[in-house]
């Protein structure tokens, strides 16, 4: 069970790579996707009891995480009628090395974090934080709104993951933070994207970028 | 009692003696030249008719011009209360009486140059500038001088300043009173508009200073003007003359004599200068002036250091 | 009863410019009123003092007011009185003055604002000395500092007004700033923001040595020491003149108000504060007078003077701070007397020349000296006020200015120490440099007043000019008479100022060091008197003589020159030119004149200004190139959220990687 | 009872949503805003003998911090409702359907955050609060608006999420210690010295970081120029003075719950450090500032540098600080408001065309200057007593650096800020600009007014309520009386 767990743990940082090292669009909302439905399951394998309640959060996560929030993206970017590939401000490779990078850092700093003892064997810890790491990347090295929202969604991929480990100890508080935050954020910011959308007949945040010094 | 005398005596002497240096000096200066030159008393002479004389004043002037050679008169004549001839002291004497007497030379100075410039001459106007710039530097000169002895004497009053302990502090600090005396011949000279900074029987305006300052003035007013510069060269002569001969021998009465000896002397020494010098360039006045107050100053810094 | 006549007056001086918002604004009603309450609020002031002096009644009063640290606190000392005194008589004169001056129906626009920010700015002064606590200090000072700013920005129209007005306002908030340092220090070493002395090693030296620099920076700026005073020149110069004889008069007095004050709380000093405080004074003198000669606009030249009074001043509190630290009580008393009288002096006949100035710009419309000339025959009471305050502020006899630098200079000969004194000879070399002020001061006023009111009008400005009505004459005449009293019965003032030494050295009169024991005071009202009478018979005498001789009129002897013209005057900066050169390394002289002669010269002219040194090379630069340098920065915030977002990454990394 | 305040305003909402006059609307603004400052007020001024005022199960709980945030908080809403109506009738032509209700939207969120006494439900207030205030920004509907409330969306919600996993982090080292996790403040501050340190440590920095994005302390202030100089004056206020204040409130529960725990010197050490770099940059950036709107956003940003910084010095400077959010936040009313008038009577907010605001709108002018004469702690306003005790406790307490960078930059800001404000509002209007039909009157004037009384009463005496009220709020964070 547990190795299960770490190569799915595992599956979900590469897929952080891959939403790194795709140059279509499309392709970075699949593997953002594919990596919550991956987080959708996993309170099965922190929960000891898998109640109702555990089933109707993992039901939600996969609902919104793989299939709402993608379908409303790629709507988006259809209406938008944008450019399909990536033009990131790092180039492809210089991202995946950043993120390796950060892996890196992510696995020696959550060697500074104690856990308890039924979290010390897990790597949840450097996951999630390479996860948070991924997204940073992405929010800071990419241009199009789209994938802003996409880094934010990373974001909170690696938050969820940290939630886990706090699942049992706050049942439910946890999951609806994450999700409230994610709903509500994504739908702002989806209405906005429109308006961007209306505005400047793009979403690139080149536009974005009038208000300065 | 005595005192009253030697008061009154001082007052005498001070309001006739003046004019006489002036004659002193003018037949110094012939003597030099060859010439037989005016009689002596010639000043006297000449105050007597412009006292008698008529006046001309300029539509320009206010009352202002008018003031000004009764303020310079007049404040001249009050300074001459206040320094110590032969009596050992005046008949104004106070702690910080030198201060009173500087201020009072200024006040005159100040309505001087200010009738001056009251005509609207340019003349007149460049002489007054000459004479404010110029006094600018004589006066820290003068006031460096008395640190010096106000260090050596321990008081700030003129009497016991330039006093009979002058003579002993030759002996003992003779450098700086040397300093001193010659510092403050160049203010003399500076003050009284003498040679080398200044030539009174020049007719050149543009050269002038205190001459062309009183161009407009005539009659008893120009009277006044002259008996008070004669009053302010007394003073400055006066003063040197305590410097070099203080009242030493004990008997006040012989100091009288004396004193009047060696301030001829001082008169006769002006005229000297006014015969072997030239006139500095204007230009080269401020800096022989600073001198004057590099001399007192190095004279104060030997004393202290 | 002193304290609460003293608040009466400052609360109606405050309100004094509140019922004039609600007149329209062509009524005069609103001045009137202001001036009925500022002469109210004067006279109770006043006689509060009056009270305190002739009976010694000071009653403090403390209340408890709600802020963190404070305290209502108040209480008048002879510090207090000798400060109080210019607040409550300057602004009340210019009140009256200001209705000849800046009447309501001339000025429409500003007037209002103008009364209103007075009151507030004559309360605030008091507010500032009486007050016992720092936090009431501050609310006075600021309060004084911020209608002040309104009161130059008066005429915020005009281009050089507003520049005027921001130098002052970064320059006193910089001064403001350094006060809540020095008051913070002062609770930090007390314990409690009240105004009290210090025991002896009450205060570590180390503290008390900060305290008293921040002071000095602090309290240096609002007083205008060289080279704090950057902000002083143009400042007063743009302020309507009953504004500048205020800010001259009074307004800068606080700053020296703050470092005696701050002075009489810090325990014995070392040597170098009064011998700091002494060369700051030297260099304020002189230069001060050095660039007031080289000015051509009236007002200019008469702040420079300012600071030029303000050396004096602090000569004399130097004096009193080398006394503390060699224990020579005669050096306090002859240093203190002498800066505080020089206070009140200054305040008398500073203001009395910036508003005879006034009197002229009203006249003749023009602040250029060189446009003037000859203005005495056309404004012969202006003349005549102005002649006073010049004769005044060049220390001559027998006025007041003579008496407080006569008490400088015996302090400062003092210092070469008699017999059994400690000496500090380096200080006496500042006598040398109060003679060159004097000697400077005297070749100025020569030169303004010559300038000015003497010879012929130099253009339409001055001919047309007028004399000014009986409310601006009759302010000018009280300080006239002032000036002759102080100048001529020094006396009388003697008590007054042995109170003020009492506050600041409190044990010093009942060991018997009086100031008429170190001072001969009664000399120079002989003296004075003598001059006085000597002249009216001297002059009395030539007119006789005149009478006697017949007087002709004719023109000016032009030494042949037979077309005289009033453009062949000697100008004023044809006057100051030599003293100019000699001071060029300070004052940076920027000349244009005409290079080459050839035979037929063309039309050429002579051009020569100075501006303010300190200013213009060394301040302004640096903000300009700190401006320089902070605009590097804004490369940070170039509108791309993606930077902004790494921003935060880098934060939180470095919060995490702290320690 | 305590749910009133947070129920009122959302019913108010429905109301403002419902209602179909453009017109009538936005004076159901000042009517909800006194509704709630009557509520506000009873349950503040619950006398204590009747127990502390809670609810949900202790999640909701008003303590002295929250009363004195709580309170300034309805009366900044109420003054700035009073300004809505004459705002809007300016804008006319705007629909302020979406404008109104989100207004009170942010009122509720904003009460919640005051009120909750749970760190995750603290957190789900200040998301709220986030999202609810976005749309006001974006009022004016142009591109400029477009842009800044993008960003404020996007760095606000990165910041949010910080403080989200801050919270996980937090509540993960009460179980690594084994201790319940309830994440109730009271709890926390208990457990406070044996949550595991690593976690709180790393647990501060997250939240601090995340709290501080929404508070806008450098260098995470970067939205905060833009959203306040896009957003119109008054929601310019409610975020410079509310959301704000409420984003220090959660820095402070956070503070108090390190300080309490192990890692107090390193809550210390940042909060002076951040405090005085958010001073720094806004004064660097003030510095020829030509647009006096983002200037304010810069005060600002300098401003919540001086709150934390306050805290971080502890002693009387905790006491300054709180006193400074208030003081802080009506003078930023009087600011931006008056801002916004000038702004409207010009159509520019930049110095180039706006000058000489004295004389075009002589009320909202002499406003703004006086706003700036206070915001820049000159007496007799508000506050200087607050930055004066800051300094003076700075100095007291030995801390001369920080003290004296404090007045430095206070310093550097003034001049900065003064050459814009002076360039203002001095000298005669520019001919080049044609003047809107705007003109100073009671319904523009009037609030602003009312904002500088307060602001003028503060700085001569802090009413005897208040005081205690801040002493005992102070108290909680380590000031001993």
């Amino acid at each position: 069970m547990v190795q299960i767990f770490d190569v799915l743990i595992i599956l979900v940082v590469a897929l952080n790579f891959v939403a790194l090292g795709v140059s279509r669009i499309r392709g970075v909302i699949n593997a953002v996707a594919l990596q919550g439905v991956l987080l959708g399951t996993f309170p099965l394998f922190v929960h000891s009891q898998i109640g109702r309640r555990v089933i109707l959060l993992i039901v939600v996560t996969i609902v919104l995480k793989g299939r709402v929030i993608p379908v409303f993206l790629v709507q988006a970017m259809r209406e938008a009628n944008i450019r399909h590939q990536v033009k990131p401000v790092v180039s492809f490779v210089s991202s995946l090395l950043l993120g390796a990078v950060g892996t890196g850092l992510a696995m020696m700093f959550s060697h500074t974090l104690p856990l308890t003892k039924e979290h010390s064997d897990m790597l949840l810890v450097p996951a999630s934080l390479s996860t948070v790491w991924t997204g940073f990347l992405m929010l800071t090295s990419r241009r199009e709104a789209i994938m802003q929202v996409l880094g934010f969604l990373l974001l909170e991929n690696g938050i969820l993951l940290f939630g886990l480990l706090l699942l049992e100890a706050m049942p439910f508080l946890v999951e609806a933070g994450v999700l409230l935050d994610l709903f509500t954020g994504v739908f702002v910011m989806g209405i906005i994207i429109h308006h961007i959308n209306r505005e400047f007949d793009s979403i690139s945040t080149e536009h974005l970028s009038k208000l300065k010094e | 009692m005595t005192t009253v005398i030697h008061h009154t005596i001082h007052v005498l002497l001070a309001l006739s003696l003046p004019p006489l240096l002036l004659g002193v000096i003018a037949k110094t200066k012939a003597q030099f030249a060859g010439r037989v030159g005016p009689p002596v008393l010639q000043p006297y002479y000449d105050l007597v008719k412009l006292f008698q004389k008529g006046s001309v004043y300029s539509t320009t002037t206010t009352w202002v011009f008018r003031a000004g050679p009764v303020v310079g008169l007049v404040t001249a004549a009050l300074a001459v209360l206040m320094i110590p001839l032969a009596n050992s002291s005046a008949p104004v004497s106070f702690t910080g009486d030198p201060i009173l007497f500087a201020y009072l030379l200024g006040l005159g100075r100040f309505f001087t140059a200010s009738a001056a410039l009251d005509t609207g001459s340019p003349f007149e106007g460049m002489g007054a500038a000459r004479e404010v710039t110029f006094t600018c530097l004589a006066e820290p000169a003068f006031f460096l001088g008395l640190l010096v002895l106000a260090k050596l004497s321990g008081t700030l009053q003129m009497g016991t300043m330039l006093g009979a302990a002058v003579a002993h502090h030759w002996s003992s600090a003779g450098a700086s009173l040397a300093l001193v005396l010659v510092s403050w011949f160049i203010v003399l000279l500076v003050e009284n508009s003498r040679i080398p900074f200044d030539d009174p029987n020049t007719h050149l305006e543009l050269t002038m200073i205190h001459e062309v300052m009183v161009l407009d003035h005539s009659g008893p007013a120009f009277g006044m003007i002259l008996y008070g510069a004669s009053l302010k060269l007394f003073i400055f002569g006066a003063l040197i003359a305590r410097l070099i001969f203080p009242p030493t021998n004990g008997d006040p009465w012989l100091d009288w004599p004396i004193f009047v000896l060696s301030t001829l002397a001082v008169a006769v020494m002006i005229g000297v200068i006014e015969s072997t010098m030239a006139r500095l360039r204007m230009t080269h006045v401020p800096v022989l002036l600073v001198t004057a107050c590099l001399f007192s100053a190095f004279g104060i810094i030997l004393l202290v250091r | 009863m002193t304290e609460r006549l003293v608040l009466l007056a400052l609360i109606i001086a405050a309100m004094s410019g509140v019922p004039g918002l609600l007149f329209h604004r062509n009524s005069t009603a609103g001045q009137w009123i202001a001036v009925l309450l500022s002469v109210a609020s004067s006279s109770l002031g006043i006689t509060g003092l009056g009270l305190f002096w002739a009976l010694g009644d000071s009653q403090p009063i403390t209340l408890p007011w709600r802020l963190p640290g404070a305290e209502f606190s108040v209480a008048v000392d002879g510090l207090s009185a000798i400060f109080l005194l210019p607040v409550f008589l300057i602004s009340v004169l210019g009140n009256i003055y200001g209705l000849g001056y800046w009447n309501q129906t001339k000025h429409p626009q500003n007037g209002r604002k103008l009364r209103l920010f007075y009151g507030l700015l004559t309360a605030g002064m008091a507010v500032v000395v009486i007050a016992r606590n720092g936090i009431l200090f501050l609310f006075g000072w600021e309060i004084m500092a911020l209608s002040a700013f309104f009161l130059i920005t008066t005429e915020d129209d005009k281009k050089e007004v507003r520049n005027a007005g921001w130098i002052y306002l970064v320059a006193t908030h910089t001064a403001t700033l350094c006060l809540f340092a020095v008051f913070a220090l002062l609770r930090a070493a007390s314990g409690s923001f009240a105004l009290v002395p210090f025991e002896n090693h009450g205060i570590e030296p180390a503290m008390a040595t900060t305290i008293f620099m921040l002071g000095l920076v602090g309290f240096g700026i609002k007083a205008g020491i060289m080279p704090l005073h950057v902000w002083l020149p143009s400042a007063h110069t743009v302020a309507p003149s009953h504004v500048s004889a205020v800010m001259s008069g009074v307004i800068i007095k606080m700053g020296i108000y703050g470092q005696f004050r701050l002075t009489s709380l810090l325990p014995t000093p070392p040597l170098e504060w009064g011998a700091i405080v002494l060369g700051l004074g030297a260099v304020s003198g002189v230069l001060g007078v050095a660039f007031a000669i080289a000015q051509h606009d009236l007002k200019r030249l008469l702040a420079y003077h300012s600071i030029e009074n303000i050396g004096i001043i602090l000569l004399g509190l130097g004096l009193a701070l080398i006394g503390r630290s060699l224990g020579r009580a005669d050096l306090i008393v002859l240093g203190l007397s002498g800066g505080l009288l020089h206070v009140l002096n200054h305040a008398l006949f500073k203001s009395l020349l910036f508003l005879s100035a006034g009197s002229v710009i009203h006249g003749a419309h023009t602040r250029e000296i060189d446009e003037l000339g000859g203005l005495a025959k056309v404004m012969p009471w202006t003349a005549m006020c102005f002649l006073v305050g010049a004769v005044a502020i060049c220390g001559l006899p027998p006025l007041n200015g003579f008496v407080s630098e006569f008490l400088i200079y015996l302090g400062l000969f003092g210092t070469l120490g008699q017999e059994g004194q400690v000496p500090f000879a380096g200080a006496a070399f500042a006598a040398a440099a109060l003679a060159l002020i004097g000697a400077l001061a005297a070749a100025c006023f020569v030169k303004v007043y010559g300038a000015v009111f003497l010879g012929v009008a130099r253009s339409q400005h001055a001919q047309q000019s007028h004399e000014s009505g009986p409310t601006m004459i009759g302010a000018l005449s009280v300080l006239v008479a002032c000036c002759f009293l102080i100048g001529l019965a020094p006396l009388l003032i003697v008590p007054i100022l042995e109170m003020g030494i009492a506050a600041w050295a409190p044990d010093l009169n009942e060991k018997g060091h009086r100031i008429a024991a170190l001072a001969p005071l009664n000399w120079i009202t002989v003296m004075g008197l003598l001059l006085i009478a000597t002249l009216l018979l001297v002059g009395m005498w030539l007119r006789a003589r005149l009478r006697k001789g017949g007087v002709a009129a004719t023109v000016t002897w032009g030494c042949g020159y037979m077309a005289p013209t009033p453009r062949i005057q000697y100008t004023s900066s044809s006057f100051a030119q030599m003293l100019v050169g000699l001071f060029g390394w300070a004052l940076r002289p920027r000349m244009r004149q005409p290079t080459h002669m050839t035979l037929f010269p063309r039309r050429a002219d002579f051009h020569s200004e100075v501006a303010d040194t300190v200013l213009d090379k060394a301040i302004l630069p640096t903000f300009r190139f700190g401006a320089w340098l902070f605009s590097w920065f804004r490369v940070f915030q170039q509108g791309n959220i993606q930077t902004y977002l790494l921003y935060i990454f880098v934060a939180l990394i470095a919060l995490l990687l702290w320690r | 009872m305590i749910y009133l305040p947070i129920l009122f305003p959302l019913a108010m909402a429905a109301v403002t949503f419902a209602s179909t006059s453009n017109r009538w609307r936005p004076w159901l603004l000042p009517l909800g805003a006194i509704g709630h400052l009557g509520l506000v007020l009873a349950i503040v001024c619950q006398p204590a003998d009747r127990g502390p005022v809670s609810g949900l199960g202790g999640w909701l709980l008003l303590d002295p911090l929250g009363k004195v945030i709580l309170g300034f908080l309805s009366v900044l809403f109420f003054l700035c409702s009073l300004y809505a109506p004459g705002y809007l009738a300016l804008r006319a032509d705007r629909p302020n359907r979406v404008f109104c209700t989100n207004l009170f939207g942010s009122l509720a969120t904003m009460t919640l955050v005051t009120l909750s006494h749970h760190l995750g439900l603290m957190w789900v207030a200040m998301e709220a609060t986030t999202l609810v205030s976005a749309p006001s920004i974006y009022f004016n509907h142009s591109a400029r608006s477009l842009e800044a409330t993008w960003k404020y969306l996007l760095v606000g919600s990165v910041g949010i999420s910080l403080a989200l996993l801050g919270s996980l982090f937090l509540a993960y080292s009460a179980l690594k210690s084994g201790l319940d996790t309830t994440l109730l403040f009271d709890q926390l501050i208990k457990d406070a010295p044996h949550l595991s340190p690593p976690w709180l440590h790393a647990a501060f920095a997250l939240l601090f970081v995340g709290y501080g994005t929404k508070m806008g302390l450098a260098p995470m202030h970067t939205w905060k120029p833009d959203a306040y100089g896009e957003a119109p004056g008054i929601v310019g206020t409610l975020l410079a003075a509310g959301v704000t204040s409420c984003a220090f409130l959660a820095v402070l529960r956070v503070y108090q719950i390190c300080r309490a725990g192990t890692e107090a010197e390193f809550a210390r050490e940042i909060m002076i450090s951040m405090g005085l770099l958010s001073m720094a940059v806004a004064a660097v950036f003030m510095v020829r500032q030509r647009d006096f709107k983002r200037m304010l956003a810069y005060s600002s940003i300098e401003h919540m540098g001086i709150l934390v910084l306050g805290v971080g010095i502890g002693g009387m400077a905790v006491y300054g600080a709180l006193l400074h959010l208030i003081n802080n936040g009506l003078t930023k009313g009087v600011l931006f408001l008056s801002a916004g008038n000038i702004h409207r009577a010009y159509g520019s907010k930049l110095t180039d065309d706006v000058r000489g605001a004295l004389q075009r709108v002589p009320l909202s002018g002499a406003l703004f200057l006086v706003g700036y004469l206070a915001i820049a702690g000159s007496p007799p306003f508000g506050p200087f007593v607050s930055e004066f005790t800051i300094v003076s406790a700075a100095i007291d307490s030995g801390q001369f650096l920080a003290g004296g960078l404090f007045l430095l930059f206070l310093g550097v800001v003034f001049i900065g800020m003064g050459a814009t404000v002076l360039a203002v509002v001095l000298g005669n209007p520019s001919k080049k600009i044609k003047p809107t039909a705007f003109h100073d009157n009671v319904s523009t004037g009037g609030p602003i007014l009312l904002f500088v009384a307060l602001v003028l009463v503060l700085g001569l005496f802090i009413p005897a309520p208040l005081e205690s009220l801040l002493g005992e709020a102070a108290a909680q964070l380590g000031l001993s009386r």
